[in-house]
């Protein structure tokens, strides 16, 4: 398995109200450990996946938010978010948890995870990719 | 007042069984009644006692059994439903020419009839589902 | 006869809300709960058509569905009350029937 | 179980891409030997249950379409469809299989058993149940 | 690089076709299936939003799934091509990935 | 070419277990390989030994068994999925504490690298699901 593919993960629902968002981030965490070039892509309601401040004490599920903040930690650091997705649900970045990673290229400078691009840009994104997993 | 609760989705895929569950326990809590859970639907596999959740997540199928133990609740699962889905008891296992049963303890597996004697014998039937 | 509308869905994903809306008699109740709660939010593209709506019914969002998903009262459609699971089993128990939007 | 209550089954999924189609039929047969006042709405994709022609051969699947054309035997005879629903999806009462009942209060006449209704008039229909059944 | 898109959900039910079509680049194909191939009826109140994207774009829905619905080809948007699952597999190998739009 | 198929529903309840079927017996027919079937979230519940469903309906589980008796095919259920739903073969039953399995023959239980090794190994990874 020599071979280096472009995978993308394409986040497409809200958290909680199905497990697809929670199965996502575990393929991309297992994933990690395969070397392949990782891009995650959040649209439509998968931008609330990234919402700052969940709580799930009240309905008795796991809060698995924390997990994003781990990604960077695992060389997964293209997260990217579209714009258009955004603005429809009422939402900006300052609505979504800080992600970073440290840039081994740049003398570990700390940078943003999360990328936010027009919906053409993500369909330029989707169209680079070798393999798409769709949750 | 008395209630009945309609699942139509299995656990940990969807939240349905979460709501269901958290609006049967609040009821309870209040001192209503709950006549009858109908597990219909992909809801069947809610009653499978093979389930084996990791230990930080809720474990949904022991869950209904504490709720049912606590306030003596009827826990009916569809038998159609749960023929297409593999969940059996042993009656059913036996009949089908199954080699292993795995129904959970307090589940009960009956027919739609009793769904709607639910509808007919409550004051408020409530669907969870997708 | 009075009815609890209950939706669960996520209105920017499905039409179960849009349709709930369009059903819902002048004077009746909406709960919006799990992915639903999205609906409440103000300043969507969907807020509009709530607010609308809400000139004649009352609508109501659980809490605990939406502090799972991190979206704080302050950014909920003026007029939408939250409730929790209890206010759930009131709500239910208050109207004639309840009517679920799957 | 003497007391006779008013009973919807809300019908809003298109049939074959989810089971619930079918479902919602099972009960209702079941649901025939209870003597309850029985009335199944179609709304949104829900119309599409009831388009003519329909031949699962392709698919493997079990073609169900005809059950409907028994309801009418099990005094199944209150199939309201709504008006609105079936023109955003470009069908009229034509694409419909036709669905009758023998009225036995009028000599046995044939009658057809779907009422085509508006989207106010179905608001109406729900507000005057005891129990709904959503699908 | 070329992408063949398949929806499986009815654009009146879901966001699905509609997101899809918004991200499939010109040249591109989408297959729809299931309760997709809803989305290539003429006449309805989303098959403008089809027509529109056909002008760049090969649109196919699945002969099985359609004839299962009752949906006579006669009913489709005009140049959309009727395939079979072997031609659903035959697209899938001439494009570079399949993309499912959930 | 190789496929890899990728299933997240369970049988009955949605289409996308009868729409995977059908495109891998058809990319089957016309030569082409398939890597594995990758089944996933609710999709575990296609490998459940204990289905009966109706006479007169298909037989979901067996059809899977009879393709990957016919092709040689690798069915494998993801293992944290199965554990949430209660699809069991003998060593997770016993591993878990569990007094019965319910696995169907051919399918096999493995975590997700096997799915990522799949999208790697593959031409195509087609995903069906909800």
């Amino acid at each position: 398995m020599s071979e280096t593919k472009k995978f993308l993960y394409l986040n497409r629902k809200a958290p909680y109200g199905t497990i697809y968002a929670l199965e996502s981030l575990e393929v991309v965490l297992i994933g990690a450990a395969f070397e392949q070039d990782v891009s995650l892509a959040f649209v439509d309601d998968g931008v609330f996946q990234l919402t700052k401040g969940q709580n799930t004490k009240g309905i008795g599920m796991k809060d698995f938010s924390p997990t994003y903040r781990a990604l960077g930690d695992y060389d997964v650091n293209k997260l990217y978010v579209e714009k258009e997705s955004l603005e429809e649900r009422g939402l900006s970045l300052d609505d979504l948890m800080p992600l970073t990673y440290e840039d081994e290229d740049d003398d570990y400078a700390e940078k943003d995870s999360i990328r936010v691009v027009s919906r053409a840009e993500m369909a330029q994104i989707m169209d680079e990719q070798d393999v798409i997993l769709s949750f | 007042m008395k209630f009945a609760i309609q699942i139509n989705e299995g656990p940990y895929q969807h939240q349905s069984a979460d709501s269901a569950y958290q609006f049967a326990k609040a009821a309870l809590e209040k001192g209503h009644e709950i006549f009858r859970i109908f597990f219909y639907h992909d809801g069947v596999n809610n009653g499978t006692r093979l389930t084996t959740p990791p230990q930080d997540d809720r474990h949904i199928t022991n869950r209904w059994v504490e709720l049912a133990e606590k306030y003596d609740l009827d826990l009916v699962v569809c038998v159609a439903a749960a023929q297409r889905r593999g969940i059996a008891d042993a009656d059913e296992a036996k009949r089908n020419g199954k080699d292993a049963d795995n129904i959970a303890p307090k589940f009960r597996i009956s027919g739609l009839g009793q769904l709607i004697e639910a509808g007919i014998q409550s004051d408020r039937l409530v669907v969870f589902g997708d | 006869m009075s009815i609890l509308h209950i939706v669960n869905k996520s209105p920017f994903e499905r039409n179960s809300l849009a349709s709930c809306l369009g059903h819902a008699l002048d004077g009746s109740s909406v709960l919006l709960f799990e992915d639903g709660v999205y609906g409440a939010i103000k300043g969507t593209s969907f807020s509009d058509t709530l607010g609308a709506a809400m000139a004649s019914r009352s609508v109501y969002v659980l809490g605990p569905d939406l502090a799972a998903r991190g979206i704080d009262e302050s950014k909920l459609v003026d007029g939408v009350k939250v409730v929790d699971y209890a206010g759930f089993v009131d709500l239910s128990a208050e109207s004639d029937k309840v009517q679920s939007w799957l």
